[in-house]
Parts: structure tokens; sequence; C-alpha cells
């Protein structure tokens, strides 16, 4: 067995390391340490994703002396890799690409605590990524929602108090509701490690014994994390969180963090409860039908927005439409597509949030449309990763957005009951999405009658420019040769 | 049915009514006192069922420390009002 | 019917005030609402208006929404419950392969006689090892939220003046102090033997720690714990947990030996990482209990 | 159906007060009352687990003397995972009861519908 699968261990262990000692260093060497830690952790998950794809199975790593189903474990495949890959990734050009905001909206004694919050992040969602184990998802689903509120209030103006108490509401709801389910599960298998569950589970679904706790506590733990990722009923904590944060942090809040539930979701319902006793069950249904009302809710709030954060954080909702539409629609290709959505979301929210932000801030920091013409004259970059971003939500060719709107369709065909109903929502979806976005680009590139702001100085932009070129490179370039990340997902979701 | 069912029942029965009333009771001084209340027999409850660790630390955590948090909290909470007031006045 | 007018609603969608309810009737608006009014019937009023209204009507409705809610659940979960193994009952699957190792074998793999301690130390400490992370995180959170609130707070100077007056209840707490920091200590030292471990003893050394803070004030209290020196505890504790247990899961995942032996069960100093884990484990949990307080107190450590 | 809800009586229990804990978390307006109502479920959730790990007539899983026969001792697990959750609940009581000071020293009150309403009007009247 090759050395590169102690990794994710190492990589866990030392983003807590990371956060530990950055509360006790400065601001600047909390943030280079905080830096060269995710950059580390970005590549060696690059190895061993490269070392598990050539392996073509996946390993599963004891954490300590003891295997399943007595001690915790790791589960080590290449999906898991490649997601841990994106997400350390995607957090490194967020901390980078919303520096100068990070300068502003922090005071000057905490901003190292803001590291030691990206970094419990981190940990978190390479723990929820890799772990074989429910209740160490439940333990590292806290620490998230902690670290996340952390993210969320550190910037302290009334709103985001506010923003961050009811996140934190309905975060609690969700981890209380996952815990309940939990201990039902656990109840009737008396197991908490994953492959034992699976096969318990399983067996209990044939016998057709215990029927009713397991129904109750799979819908417990779907909840629980549909909740906290923000489905639709659910979404209304997300226009103020995302809306008044610190740009870095709506950015790693919205693309990693509720992806990192969804993720985890769906490594439950193929590591633990078995995609057949899951879908045989029929909560698939649910989440289909609140997803796609959810595509279609959060598109229309987001067109009657004229606050851009908050427009864009209502897209949000959208899209976590789209993602549960695709684990409704089937475990195989739906499944397909929702995890290449979870990427292309991943890849595209921070993007947009923090070309936002720099619009705003060239624009003299108001966050309305009006104030807003023109603004990509003043800074070309900040438009340029804007309207890549726009134009992957909306799904034109050459970016990841369509590639996820064809995957969606082309699971679709696959059921004969959603077929019709996926492609009408998909196709207003499309539109309504092309509505808002659209018009926030044709506004960004009139130019007003009033003179211009000045363009702000090139020095101060380096890391955002920085950023949003990987960001909206990756998001082309994925775009463009789609095939091989769409096999490393199926190939992925084989060796779940 | 023996004594020590007789017990953990009106335990529970306790635990209930000391559960419902926390959520209910309009003063939140008297709601945090019946919440201590309801975390100390708890404890007794987890010290019936054989969890001995268990027992310890909520009676440590849950009547302890959470509601000294509790009161320290609802102690701020009317500095801040007396302070607003008297900036008022 | 109003007449709808593309021109003025395509200007509104540009500008992102777009609303589907343009579409209908306006029924709201004051008849005396003309143009050459100063006031205008906004939207933005129109809706706080409707939300006003729901305000109130869910104040209403609050008990009943709440009782139905509850019975929906609770409904639902007896209907789960109805089915589960009985309680107390030897058979139940939660009582598998799993237990009879933990029990049957723990003491001789972990070393510990609690085999609650060899399960949440030894064979799920990744869980632990995140658990206290939580406690650091929470920590750091508050610390940031109140240490925000600026200057420090002086009220507490002068509850301890009147403190200082009340002597009969500083000398029951000069008394109760060091019962309560001892029996911390015995159940943080005692956690592989008996009942405790490092959460149930930090808890009661922090809550210690909190009651000599109330009744002597900080001053007293920061000659051995302030802020440098609670920084310093948990950044060695949390270390010393996080590398030793890398060290551990390191060498089981790769079939190494570790140094550390389990020694005698029943002894003080065996169960091999058991006990120092459980003394870094309470320590960092008594300090993060009266960081709590102190911030909450007077906006610092 | 009665008796087996009867026999688990203490799980019906939890399962009331969780239900009781989380109605008042998610309706009741007031921030302080949330908090305990966010205790009481969470707590629920670990009596209905502590449950689990009882077996009737047998002890604490601490071992007595040289007797490791598994059929004399209760189940360790739900134990350590309580244990696990207590402390996860006490962290995030503390950070919620800081935010709620936070909230009070901005908006001078503990109804969240009031604050929400102050908040808008506040970015309303920034404008």
């Amino acid at each position: 067995m090759s050395f590169s699968v102690n990794f994710p261990l190492f990589c866990i262990v030392g983003s807590l390391l990371t956060a530990v000692v950055s509360s006790v260093l400065g601001d600047r060497w909390a943030r280079r340490v905080c830096m060269a830690m995710v950059s580390v952790v970005a590549v060696l998950n690059g190895v061993l994703l490269g070392y598990l794809t050539g392996l073509g199975r996946s390993v599963s790593y004891t954490m300590g002396h003891y295997p399943h189903p007595w001690g915790n474990e790791l589960t080590l495949d290449s999906l898991e890799a490649l997601v841990s890959v994106v997400f350390s990734l995607v957090l490194l050009l967020c901390l980078l690409g919303g520096k100068a905001q990070l300068q502003r909206d922090l005071g000057d004694r905490k901003r190292n605590l803001y590291y030691v919050m990206a970094a419990l992040v981190q940990t978190s969602l390479l723990a929820l990524v890799y772990t074989n184990d429910v209740f160490t998802g439940y333990v590292f689903i806290e620490i998230c929602t902690i670290a996340s509120c952390g993210l969320l209030m550190i910037r302290q103006i009334g709103r985001t108090t506010l923003a961050s108490v009811r996140y934190m509401i309905f975060s609690l709801i969700g981890s209380g509701l996952f815990m309940l389910g939990v201990v039902f599960l656990y109840n009737i298998t008396g197991h908490l490690l994953m492959p034992e569950l699976k096969q318990t589970l399983a067996d209990l679904w044939q016998s057709g014994l215990y029927r009713a706790p397991l129904l109750t506590g799979m819908s417990l733990i779907t909840i629980g994390l549909a909740i906290k990722s923000g489905l639709f009923p659910f979404h209304f904590w997300m226009p103020d969180t995302y809306g008044y944060a610190t740009p870095s942090s709506a950015g790693i809040l919205s693309g990693l963090v509720s992806k990192g539930y969804i993720f985890l979701l769906l490594k439950l319902i193929f590591r633990a409860f078995g995609t057949q006793v899951f879908y045989g069950a029929g909560i698939h249904h649910i989440l289909y039908l609140l997803g796609v009302i959810g595509m279609v809710v959060g598109s229309v709030s987001a067109i009657r927005e004229d606050d851009i954060f908050r427009m864009v954080a209502y897209s949000s909702a959208a899209q976590i439409g789209y993602i549960y539409m695709g684990i409704g629609i089937s475990p195989d290709l739906g499944v397909t597509a929702a995890v290449y959505h979870i990427l292309t979301h991943a890849i595209t929210k921070p993007a947009l949030f923090l070309a936002s932000a720099q619009l705003t801030d060239g624009a003299g920091g108001s966050k309305r449309f009006r104030e807003l013409q023109g603004a990509a004259y003043s800074n070309w970059v900040a438009g340029l990763g804007f309207s890549v971003g726009a134009l992957s939500m909306i799904g034109l060719p050459f970016t990841m957005g369509l590639i996820a709107k064809y995957l969606f369709a082309r699971a679709a065909f696959q059921s004969e009951l959603k077929m019709i109903p996926t492609l009408v929502v998909l196709g207003i979806s499309t539109v309504l999405n092309t509505l808002y976005f659209a018009r926030t680009i044709l506004r960004l590139y009139n130019r007003p009658k009033r003179k211009l702001a000045k363009p702000c100085p090139v020095r101060r932009q380096i890391p955002y420019a920085v950023s949003a070129l990987v960001l909206s490179g990756m998001n082309l370039l994925l775009g463009i040769v789609a095939q091989p990340l769409i096999s490393m997902i199926e190939q992925g979701l084989k060796q779940f | 049915m023996n004594l020590s069912d007789v017990f953990m029942i009106s335990l529970l029965a306790l635990l209930l009514l000391s559960g419902i009333s926390a959520c209910l009771t309009k003063n939140l001084l008297v709601s945090f006192i019946i919440f201590m209340a309801y975390s100390v027999i708890m404890s007794v409850v987890w010290a019936l069922l054989q969890a001995p660790d268990l027992a310890i630390t909520e009676a440590a955590v849950g009547a302890g420390i959470s509601s000294v948090l509790l009161f320290i909290t609802l102690k701020k909470l009317r500095d801040i009002q007396k302070r607003s007031e008297d900036e008022k006045t | 019917m109003k007449k709808h007018n593309w021109k003025q609603i395509l200007r509104q969608w540009d500008e992102g005030r777009f609303d589907l309810t343009m579409a209908l009737p306006e029924q709201t608006e004051p008849d005396h609402a003309g143009p050459d009014l100063p006031y205008r019937w906004d939207r933005r009023d129109r809706v706080r208006a409707l939300e006003r209204r729901e305000l109130r009507l869910f104040e209403r409705m609050y008990p009943w929404l709440s009782a139905l809610l509850c019975v929906v659940i609770v409904l639902w979960l007896f209907w789960a419950v109805a089915e589960l193994p009985a309680f107390g009952d030897p058979q139940a699957p939660a009582h598998n392969q799993v237990m009879e190792r933990y029990v049957g074998r723990g003491t001789q793999e972990t070393g510990a006689v609690n085999t609650v301690a060899g399960v949440i130390l030894d064979y799920r400490a990744f869980d632990t090892l995140g658990e206290s992370h939580v406690l650091f995180a929470a920590a750091t959170a508050v610390l940031v939220l109140l240490m925000a609130a600026g200057k420090e707070d002086g009220e507490y100077r002068r509850e301890l003046a009147i403190m200082h007056t009340e002597s009969i209840l500083r000398n029951t707490v000069r008394v109760i102090v060091p019962v309560v920091l001892l029996f911390g200590l015995y159940v943080m030292f005692n956690g592989h033997l008996g009942p405790g471990g490092g959460f149930s003893g930090g808890a009661v050394l922090g809550a210690g720690l909190i009651l000599y803070a109330i009744s002597f004030g900080f001053d007293a209290i920061e000659r051995f714990l302030n802020f440098r020196s609670y920084r310093a505890t948990v950044l060695v504790s949390l270390c010393f947990y996080s590398l030793a247990k890398c060290y551990a899961f390191f060498c089981g995942a790769n079939h190494l030996p570790v140094i550390f032996s389990a020694g005698t069960p029943g002894r003080i100093f065996s169960a091999g990482l058991i006990l120092p884990l459980n003394l870094a484990v309470g320590l960092i949990v008594a300090c993060t209990m009266y960081g709590f307080y102190s911030v909450f107190k007077r906006g610092r450590i | 159906m009665l008796q087996t809800l009867w026999e688990n009586r203490i799980q019906c229990v939890a399962v009331l007060i969780f239900a009781v804990g989380f109605s008042t978390l998610l309706l009741h307006r007031n921030l302080v009352k949330k908090i305990i109502g966010l205790n009481i479920m969470d707590t629920a959730a670990y009596l209905f687990l502590t449950s689990i790990g009882y077996i009737r007539g047998r002890l604490a899983p601490i071992i007595v003397g040289t007797d490791t026969d598994p059929s004399h001792y209760a189940n360790p697990l739900p134990a350590g995972l309580v244990l696990t959750g207590i402390v996860v609940s006490v962290s995030v009581t503390a950070l919620m009861l800081a935010l709620t000071i936070r909230l009070y020293d901005q908006y001078h009150t503990l109804n969240l519908d009031e604050i929400y309403y102050m908040a808008l009007r506040e970015q309303e009247g920034g404008q």
C-alpha cells in the first residue's frame, strides 16, 4: 500500500494544528500559515487522487488499531479525493480573492481568528468528505456549523449578527434532527460504521423488520442535512447570510460548506443506507419535488432583488434545488449530474461573490444596480469574473453550467415519470436565470451618463485578479473538456 | 412493578413536566431555574440507567456551567437595558 | 384593471424592482395618493403592512402552531418507537459483537478499566479529537463576539465590592472550592479506572474556578490563570492531543506497534495514552469553561 | 403497540421532550427561550440514546475485578456518544448566548421578528 493513503489523516490533523496555532499568531503569520496549509492540502489530495485513480478501488483507512466495526475509519476513493482537491483549491482562492475586503471588514485585533475559523472549516470539510462513520459526521458537522458561524459574524455589523443567529438556529435544528436519525439507526442496527450499517439495513429492508424506525431514521438524517444545506422551504437564512458576510465568507459558505453537507448526504445514501434501500423507500421523490420547487422559487426571488449580493444568494438557493433534483431523479445518472453540479457551483458561486464585492467597491460601496451601471469599466477583471460566472449559471456553451444542464437532461430521460417535469423546469429555470443575470451583465457593461469612477490601483487588485482568473479559467476549462471529469465522477460513483 | 420502576416513572414525569414548563414559562429567570432542575433530574435518570460518567458530566455541565452562563447572560441583558434607559433620560 | 405599460415593466426589470405582483390591481393603494402628492404608497410599505399583519396573526397562532407541530412530530416518532426493540432487552440489536468486544476485550486492549473511557479515547478517538476542537472553536467564536464589545465592563468590580461584605458566602466558598477542585482532579486522573474522565473532570474543575472567580474576583484568579497562561495551556493541550492521536492513528493504520503499552489494568499509570489524553482534555475543558465565564462577565479572559 | 410503547416509556418521554424543545426552537420568538428549547431538544436526544445502552439487570460498563464477561455489563458505546454530545451542546449554547448579548446590545430586544423589522428599517434608512 502506498504511503499516500496517509495523506487525509495528515491533512485533517494538520489543519486542526493550523487552526490552534493560528490563534496565537499575529495577523500576517496566521494568514501565511493558513494559506500554506490549504495549498499543501490541495497538493496532497491531488497526489492521492492520482494514486486512487490508478488503483481503481476504494481503500478504508483505520484510525487506530481497530478496523470497522470497532474503530473510526476513513474511506478514500477517487471521487472523495477529487472533491477535496476542488474544495481546498476554492477555499484558497476565496481567501486570496477577498483579501482586500477582509482587511476592511475585520477589526484589527481579530484578523488571525478569521484564519482559525477558515482552517476549522477546512478540517471539517475534509472530515465530512472522507469519514466512514456516521457519528464522526455529526461531530464534524457541529465544528463546521460553529466555524461557519464564526466566519459569518466576524464582520460585526448588526445585520451579520442577526444573520448568524438565524443561520445558527436553522443549522442547530438540522443537526438535532441528524442526531436523532443517527440514534434511531443505531438502535435498530447497533452499528455506526457505514459498511456494517449498509449491510444490516439491507437485511432489515429485506426482512421487513423495524420498517418504521428505519424509515424515520433515514428521513430524519436526510431532512437534517437538507435543512443545513438550504433546500427550498428552509432557504430563508440564505440571503441574509450570504448577503452581508464578508465576500470570502460568502464564497466559502455558499460554495463549500453547504456542498460539504450535500456530499455527506450522498455518501450516506451510497455507503450507509444503500441506494436500494434509500430509493426503495421513496424519500428521493420528496427531495426531487422540493428541489424542483426550489429552483423556480429561488430564481423568482432573485429577480425581485435589487441588491446584487442578495440576488446571487437567492440564485444559490435555486442551484441547491438543481442538486437535490439530480439526487431525486436516479442513483446513477442523476447523482452524476448532481456531483458535477456540486463542483460547478463550488467553482462559480465564490467567483460571483468575489466579483460582486470588487464591483460594488469600485462603485462606491453601493450594492444597488442603479449605482453599478458601468462598473465593469472601472474594474475589468471583476467584470470578466462576474460575466463568466453569470454565463455559467445561465448555462451558455463553453461553461460548466451547460454541461451540468446537459447532464440533468440526460438523467431525466431515464425516468418516465420525471422526464417531462424535469425538462420543463430546467427550461423555466434557464429563462429565469437569464432574466436576472443578463440584466446584471447589461448593467455592468452599459456606460452611464455620469462620469465613471476611477479605476482602483492595480497593486491592490493582484490577489483578486489571480483568484478571479483561476476560477474563471477552471470554469471554462472544465466546461470545454468536461469528459475526463465526468468519467472520473462516474468511476468514483461506481466505487462508492 | 417494583419500587425502582415507580421511582423511574415519577422521575420521568417530573422530567417531562419541567421540560414543558421551562419552555412555556414567561419569566426568564424562572425558566432558567426550572431548566437547572431539569438537568439535575436528567442526571439522576442517567445514574439510574447505569451511566455514571454521563451523570457526573451532566450535573457539572448542564446544571452547573450552562446555568451559570444563562444567569450571566440575563445579568448582562439587564445591564444593557439599564444603560440604555439611563442614556434616554 | 390596470393597463400594463411594458416600457415601465422593462425599466423595473432593469432596475431590479421586477415584481410579479405588479400585474395585480393595487387595491391597497390609498385613494388620495395622486401624482401631485408627496407621499407615495410604495411597494415596500405594502409588503411591510402585510408582514406586520402576518406577525400579529402569528403571535396569536404561536401556541396552536407549536402544539400542532409537537403533535405531528410526536405521532411520527411514536409510530417509530412502537416498533423499536424493547427497553433493556439483552437481545436488542444494539448489543452486538461491537459491544462485546468493547467490554470483553477492552480492558486487555486499551488498559482502561472504565470501558467508556476506552471507547471514546481509543476505539473511537477520532470523534473525541473532533469534539475537543468543537470546544476550541466555540471559545474562539465567543471571544470574537464579546471582545468586540470594546472596553472592559467595570460592572463586575462593583459586584465584587458587594461580595466582600458577604462573609458567609466567602467563607463557604473558601471551604468548598478546594473540595470541588480536588474532586475535579480526582475525576480527571481516575478517568480510566472509574466513572469520569477528562470531560467530566474538566467541567467540575471549570465550575470550581468559576465559583472562585465569583466570590474572590478575577484578580485573585489571574495570579495563576491570565490570558497568556490560558492561551498557552489550550495551545499545548490541543497540540499534544492532536499529535499524540495522529501518531497513534498513523501506527494503527500502518500496522506498526505503538510505544505506549496498556500496562496493568487497574493501576493509576496504566492504559497507555488514555491518562495523558484525559489530562489534556480536562485542561482544555476547564480552561474553556472558565474562559466562557470570564468573557461573558468582563469581555476578556 | 401500546404494550411496546409502555415498555419503551423512556424513549416515549424522550420523544415528547424532543418535540417540545423542537417546537420551541422553531416557533418561539424570544431568543433566550429558543436557546433553552435547543438545550432541551439535545438532552432529549441524549436521553433516547442513553436508554439504548441500558440492559436490564446489568451494571455500568466499568470492569469489576477480572470479570470481563460481556453479559454482565451494559453497553458502553451510547454513553461515549452522549459524552461527546453534551460537550458539543454546551459549546453551542455558549456561542448562542454570546450572539444574544451582541444582538441585544444592538437592538435592545430579544424578539427576533422585531429585530428583523428594525434591521430592515435601518437598511432602508441607510439608502
